[in-house]
C-alpha cells in the first residue's frame, strides 16, 4: 500500500527525522493562506501515488499569496499523468505546501527487502533529486548499498561508510547516519517494503532534511498495523484494481478485451503469455488466489465483468488449494448476479474438476470447455 | 527414489483442523501419504477424521509419532512461529503452504533457519510430492501425476500442475516434484532442489519453470553451467505481463535488468538449458529432450 | 544495578503489565493516608535492595489507618536483615503501600541472560511465592525455561508452552503470553541482567498480575540508559562499594584485615585463595580494572585505606594494559592523600616493572617487594 | 607452530590512536609483531608511529595491507561495531581486548558470528601470543614468555600471566598462550582452543585456567574426557572469593552447582586433568607432569 508524501512525512517527522514545514490543502484558497503563512513563498506539491510527478508538471513554486491561488486552482481536480501513472492519471485531490528549501545538496537514501540477500538493504547516492532509475543507468557505481543483518540492525560502521560514499564531510556524517538509524526503524516498525528519500538535502545551513518521502507498507502485515490502514487513499487507486485489492485478488488492468480469471500468479502470467502468442489481448491480470472460497471467485468475476471493454472471459484454474468445483460456483454466481452474457471459455484441472465442469455445464451459461492452453487460447481468439 | 520424501515419510499437519488443513490432510492421505499426525494448540487430544491424533504442540506430535515432515497451512500471522516450532522439534523437512506471510517475519526466520539443519520447501508454495512413492505433501491435485524420471521444480503452484499435466498428457513420469514457491524470500532456492535432483540417481530429466523477479534463476543457471550434469528445459513465464506495478523503484534497481524475462532465458540458455518456448510446450519440449529429438 | 520495587513496577507498568495500585511513602503519616486511600487496609512493603524480605519482617500487612502508621513507624529507618543483606542490614528509607491482592495462585517469572545459550532465556514455575532457590532445590523439574533467539524474540509457541507448563488454563494463556512477551521488552529495551516477578499472581477475578518485581540493569549498559541512571539509590549499597562502584573498580568488602589491591578479577580471586591458604584474611576483593590510570589505582587504594578494618595492604599486580608504573604512582598518591602508614606488600610483574618498584622503592613507603604469589602472602601474613 | 598466529600474521589494529591501543600497538611492534595497519574512523591517512598506515575503515585496511588478524581496542560501546567491521571485512581472526561490552551487544553479535567465518578471541581479554613466532597480539608483558611445548588457556587476564610466569621462571616455555576472556558472552570457548590444542604438533601439555561462574570449565572436562589426548593441568580459582554478589537468583538457578569451584574441580579431575592445587602452584604442577613426577 502507497503513503501519500504528506503522510509519510509525518511518520518520518514523529520518528524524528527533520522535514520542512508544510501544510496540507484542498482548496486554492487554503494552497494561499498556507503560502502565506510560510512567509509568502512556497512550492505546492500535488499529492498523488504515482512517481515522476515534477516532470509532469505536479510540483509548482509560487512566489506569492496570488500565484498560490491560481496553481492550486490548476491543480486541484485535474488528472495528473506521469510515466508511472498509466494513460488516465492520478486525481490530485490535495496539495502539500511546503516552505522554500535552501538546498545545498540532493543525496538519494532508499530502504527496500532484497531478495538475494534476504533482507532489508539500505541504498544510497550522492546523486539525489532525479529519478534513481536514470541514475542505474548513466551511473550505476554511484548506488551503494548496505545489507543489514537483521539480529545486529544497521551497525555503525555501515552507516559511516554510506556516508563517506554519499559524500559526506565528518561533521554531516552523525547527523546522516541518524536519519539513516530512523529510517531502518521506520522500516522495520511499520513492515515496509520502501521507503524512499529522494532527495535528502543537504541546507545551507548544514541541516538533513527529507525534502521529499515515498513509502509503501507491505500489503499482507497491514493486518498488525491498523493505524496505517487509515491511511489508505482509494482515489488514487484504478477503480477496479482498488475493488480487487479489498477482496485481496491480484489484478492489473490491462488494454485488451479478454478477461482472465486464474489461480496462481505463475499460471495467470502463463496465460497471458499464451493468449497473447495467439493474437489475444487480455484484458486484465488476475490471481484470485489459492485461498479463494466462492464468494471470492465470484468478487473476481464480478470485477472481470464490470470491466466495460472485455467482451469474452477466459477461465483457466488448476484446483489446489482452490478446488475447480469452488470456482465453478463463484463464476456461476457472479454471472447470475450481473446478468453478464459474455462467451465463457473454461479450461479446468485438477481437484474436484468434475464436479466443477458439471456446476458450469449445468448453470446455462455459454460455455467452452478446453483442455490444454493451446485449446484455450485458440477457444478464447475464436469466442466473440 | 525421487528427492525429500519417500514411502516412509510421517507426515504431520500444522493447522489440521482447518478448513483447508483437514481439506488437503485429507486429500493427502487419500493419495498414500501416511499423515501421522496433527497439531492445533488447544485442540489437542482429539482424532482427525477418527484416526490421527492431533497434538497441542509439534513437540508432543513429534515424540509421540516419530513425524518427520511438517505440512504447515496455519494462517499467516501465526505461520512464522509454525515453522519456528518445527524447526525446533528438530522436523527435518518443512513444506508451508500459507500464502500471505509478512515479509519481515520470512526475513528473520530465513536467517533462524540457516544454523539449523531442517530444510524449509515455501512458503506460498504447492509443496512436494513422489508420484512413485505415492507420497504428497502439499495440495497439488494428486491424481495429474504419474511415476516416472522426470523432476519438475517451480516457483509457481498451479503452473508446476500444468506442468506436470502437460508430461503426464504424454505419458511422461515424473520422479519428484516441487514448488519452490512465489514470495520474496523461501526457505529453498532452485539450486537447493535442482542439487537434489542433480544426486538422485531416478532422476533423468529436470523440468524447471521460473519467472520475471528477482534473480533466483541467474543463480540457478550459474550452478547448472557450474555443476548440474543432467538434461534441462527450462521455462520462463512473464515476458508479456505488466511492468510489476507492486515492484517499487528501489527494489527494482537491485535487480535492474536481471528481473526481466528476456534475461533468464539468456542466462539459462548459455548455462545449457534447453528453452520451452511457450507455456503450452512444457510436455512436448521435455518429450523432445527425452527422446533425442 | 539494582532498581527497587516500585521503580520496577513502574517501568512494567509503563509497558501495561498490570501492577497492584500502590502508594509510594517515606513517614509514617503518608502510610496511613496512603492506607486510607486504598480502602482502610494494605500491604506495607519496605523498599530494599534485598531478597528474602518477607522473611526478615519486611512485609506487613495493616488493616487500619492506625495500624499502618504504627508498622510504618517501626519498619522506617530500621535497618533490615535478610539472608542477603548481609549482617549490617539495608536501611529502611520508603515503603511501597499497595492495595491487598486476592491472591488465587501464585506463579514464577523471570528473564536472565544464560551464558551456555549465548542469550537470554525466559524462566517459568508454577511454584511462586517462594524463594526460586528452594524450588530449585527441592522441585528442579517444576523449573521451565525458554531460551529466547535474539533475531526471532520470543515466538508464540514458546509463550504457549511456558503457559500450559505453568498451569494455566487455555483463557489465562494469552494474558500471560502477552506478560512474557512485555517482560522481553522490557528485558531488552533497557539491558537488564534480571527480571523476577515474583509471584506472578491470579486474581480470583482472573487477571494476571505482577505482585512482586525485581529488576537489575546490566552496568555496563548504563551509559546508554540516562533516565535508569537516575534511579540508582545509593543508601541501598555499601558504602565503600558504592565508592568503588562510581570509580568503576570492581569491590566486595570482606571479613578480614588485609586490604587487597589486584588488577584483573582472575587473580584476584586468585590472591584471595593464596592469601587465605596462608592463613591471612582478606578485607576487601577488589580488582581496579585493565583501563585504569594512576588516578583510579589511587582511588581505589584511598577505598582499601578508608576501611577500619585494614592494617596491612597487598598489592598483585601484573601488568598488561594496567602498567606498572601507573599502579605504582596511584598507590603512592593514595598514601601521601590518605596520610596512611599502613604496611604495604608489593608483587609487581610485567609491563615496566622496573619503573613501577623504583617509584615505590623512593616514596618513603614501609613496602616489601615480593617476588612470587607464596612469597607475597607470607609476607603480608607477617606484616603487621 | 603453536596456534591461531605465527610469524606470518599480518594484524591492523582497531583504535590504534586511543591512550590504550597505541600503547599496546607498539608493545606489540616492539615484541615482533608484524602491525601492518591502524584503523580509527575520521583518522585515515595518518601514519602511526612514522610507519604504520592508519585507515578509516577496517576494509580499506584489509585491500591495502592484507592484514588477517584484527586485535581491537575500541571503548565498550563502539565495539560490537567493530567486532562486525571486521567480520564483514573477513578478517579471519579478531581479538577483543575491549572490557565493559553490553551483553546484550555480545548476543548479537554472538549469534552473527555463529555463520560467519571469522573466529573471535574475547572480548574482555588479553589476547594471545605465540612466543615461538615472537607474535603477540593482545595486551600480556611479551618479555615473561619463553619459546616452548606447554599451550596455556584461561579466562582470566592477569592470572594467566602469572601462569606463564611461573612456567618461565622454571625454564618451560610456551607454544601459545590463548587468553579468552571473562565476559557472559565470549567468541571462543575452552573447548574451542583445546581443540587447537589437540592438533597443534609442538605443544605437549597444555595449563588450563578456569574461574567459578558458568559451566564452560564442565563443557571442557566432558571434551577433555573424550577427545583430548595430552597431559592437562587445571588450576580453578574462586574457591574463597565471595558469593558472587552479582549473580542474581535466576542466573544461579540457571548453573545451580555447577558454578562453584568445587564441581569443576572434580569434572576437571574425573576428566584425568592434573589438578593444580593453589594459584601458587602452576609452574611445579606442570613440570611435575613433564618430568613424569
Amino acid at each position: 500500500m502507497k503513503l501519500h508524501e504528506y503522510q509519510a512525512k509525518e511518520i518520518l517527522s514523529r520518528y524524528g527525522i527533520v522535514i520542512p514545514r508544510g501544510i496540507l490543502v484542498s482548496t486554492p484558497q487554503e494552497a494561499g493562506k498556507a503560502t502565506e503563512e510560510l512567509g509568502g513563498a512556497a512550492v505546492l506539491k500535488a499529492q498523488v501515488h504515482a512517481g515522476g510527478r515534477g516532470k509532469a508538471g505536479g510540483i509548482k513554486l509560487v512566489r506569492s499569496v496570488a500565484e498560490a491561488e491560481r496553481e492550486a486552482q490548476t491543480l486541484l481536480g485535474q488528472n495528473l499523468v506521469t510515466h508511472q501513472s498509466g494513460p488516465q492519471g492520478v486525481p490530485v485531490n490535495s496539495l502539500l505546501v511546503e516552505e522554500l528549501a535552501d538546498i545545498q545538496r540532493e543525496l538519494y537514501l532508499a530502504l527496500t527487502i532484497d531478495r538475494g540477500f534476504g533482507g532489508p538493504v539500505l541504498i544510497g547516492s550522492p546523486s539525489g533529486g532525479i529519478a534513481i532509475e536514470e541514475v542505474a543507468a548513466s551511473n550505476p557505481e554511484s548506488i551503494h548499498t548496505e545489507p543489514i543483518e537483521p539480529v545486529l540492525g544497521l551497525m555503525p560502521y555501515q552507516t559511516r561508510r554510506l556516508a563517506a560514499r554519499l559524500g559526506l564531510e565528518p561533521e554531516l556524517s552523525r547527523p546522516a547516519a541518524q536519519v539513516m538509524n530512523l529510517l531502518y526503524r521506520i522500516f522495520t516498525d511499520n513492515d515496509c517494503s520502501l521507503i524512499e528519500i529522494n532527495p535528502l538535502i543537504i541546507t545551507g545551513d548544514r541541516r538533513v532534511v527529507a525534502l521529499d518521502a515515498k513509502m509503501e507498507v507491505e500489503d499482507e502485515s497491514l493486518f498488525r498495523h491498523a493505524d496505517l490502514q487509515q491511511l489508505r487513499d482509494r482515489a488514487q487507486e484504478d477503480e477496479l484494481e482498488a475493488e480487487a485489492a479489498d477482496q485481496d485478488i491480484a489484478y492489473v488492468n490491462l488494454e485488451g478485451n479478454v478477461g482472465c480469471l486464474v489461480n496462481g500468479a505463475g499460471l495467470a502470467m502463463a496465460t497471458l503469455d499464451v493468449a497473447s502468442a495467439a493474437g489475444a489481448a487480455p484484458a486484465n491480470f488476475l490471481d484470485v488466489g489459492g485461498g479463494a472460497d466462492a464468494e471470492k471467485v465470484a468478487k473476481a468475476v464480478g470485477i472481470i465483468l464490470s470491466d466495460p471493454k472485455v467482451t469474452r472471459v477466459l477461465v483457466n484454474v488448476f484446483g489446489g488449494i482452490l478446488r475447480c468445483d469452488v470456482a465453478a460456483r463463484g463464476i456461476v454466481l457472479a454471472y447470475q448476479r450481473s446478468g453478464a452474457r459474455l462467451p465463457l471459455v473454461v479450461r479446468m484441472l485438477g481437484t474436484n474438476v468434475e464436479e466443477g465442469k458439471e456446476i458450469l455445464a449445468d448453470s446455462g451459461l455459454a460455455v467452452t470447455f478446453a483442455s490444454t492452453l493451446t485449446d484455450a487460447a485458440q477457444a478464447i481468439q475464436q469466442a466473440n | 527414489m525421487g528427492i525429500l520424501v519417500d514411502e516412509h515419510s510421517r507426515i504431520l499437519v500444522q493447522g489440521i483442523t482447518g478448513q483447508e488443513g483437514s481439506f488437503h490432510a485429507r486429500a493427502c492421505r487419500a493419495y498414500g501419504t501416511q499423515v501421522v499426525a496433527g497439531v492445533t494448540p488447544g485442540k489437542g487430544g482429539q482424532l482427525f477424521d477418527e484416526e490421527v491424533p492431533v497434538f497441542d504442540s509439534v513437540a508432543e506430535a513429534v515424540k509421540e509419532t516419530g513425524a518427520d515432515v511438517s505440512l504447515i497451512f496455519v494462517p499467516p500471522p501465526f505461520a512464522a512461529d509454525a515453522i519456528v516450532e518445527s524447526a525446533d522439534a528438530g522436523v527435518p523437512l518443512i513444506a508451508c503452504i500459507t500464502e500471505g506471510i509478512p515479509v519481515q517475519d520470512m526475513v528473520k526466520v530465513g536467517r533462524y533457519l540457516q544454523d539449523m539443519p531442517t530444510r524449509l520447501i515455501g512458503p506460498n508454495c504447492p509443496g512436494l510430492i513422489n508420484p512413485g512413492a505415492r507420497c504428497k505433501i502439499g495440495i497439488m491435485p494428486g491424481d495429474i501425476h504419474l511415476p516416472g524420471r522426470v523432476g519438475v521444480v517451480s516457483r509457481s503452484g498451479t503452473l508446476t500442475y500444468e506442468a506436470v499435466g502437460q508430461l503426464t498428457d504424454l505419458d511422461i513420469g515424473q520422479s519428484s516434484c516441487v514448488g519452490i514457491g512465489g514470495d520474496p524470500i523461501i526457505g529453498s532456492s532452485f539450486v537447493d532442489v535442482l542439487r537434489l535432483f542433480q544426486e538422485d540417481p531416478e532422476t533423468d530429466l529436470v523440468v524447471f519453470i521460473g519467472e520475471i523477479g528477482g534473480t533466483m534463476e541467474q543463480e540457478a543457471a550459474a550452478y547448472i553451467e557450474e555443476e548440474f550434469t543432467k538434461p534441462l528445459c527450462a521455462l520462463i513465464v512473464g515476458a508479456t505481463a505488466p511492468p510489476g506495478k507492486r515492484m517499487g523503484h528501489a527494489g527494482a534497481i537491485i535487480t535492474g535488468e536481471s528481473a526481466r524475462a528476456e534475461s533468464k532465458i539468456q542466462a539459462l540458455r548459455e548455462a545449457g538449458a534447453t528453452i520451452i518456448p511457450t507455456p503450452a510446450d512444457i510436455g512436448s519440449t521435455a518429450q523432445k529432450v527425452l527422446t533425442g529429438g
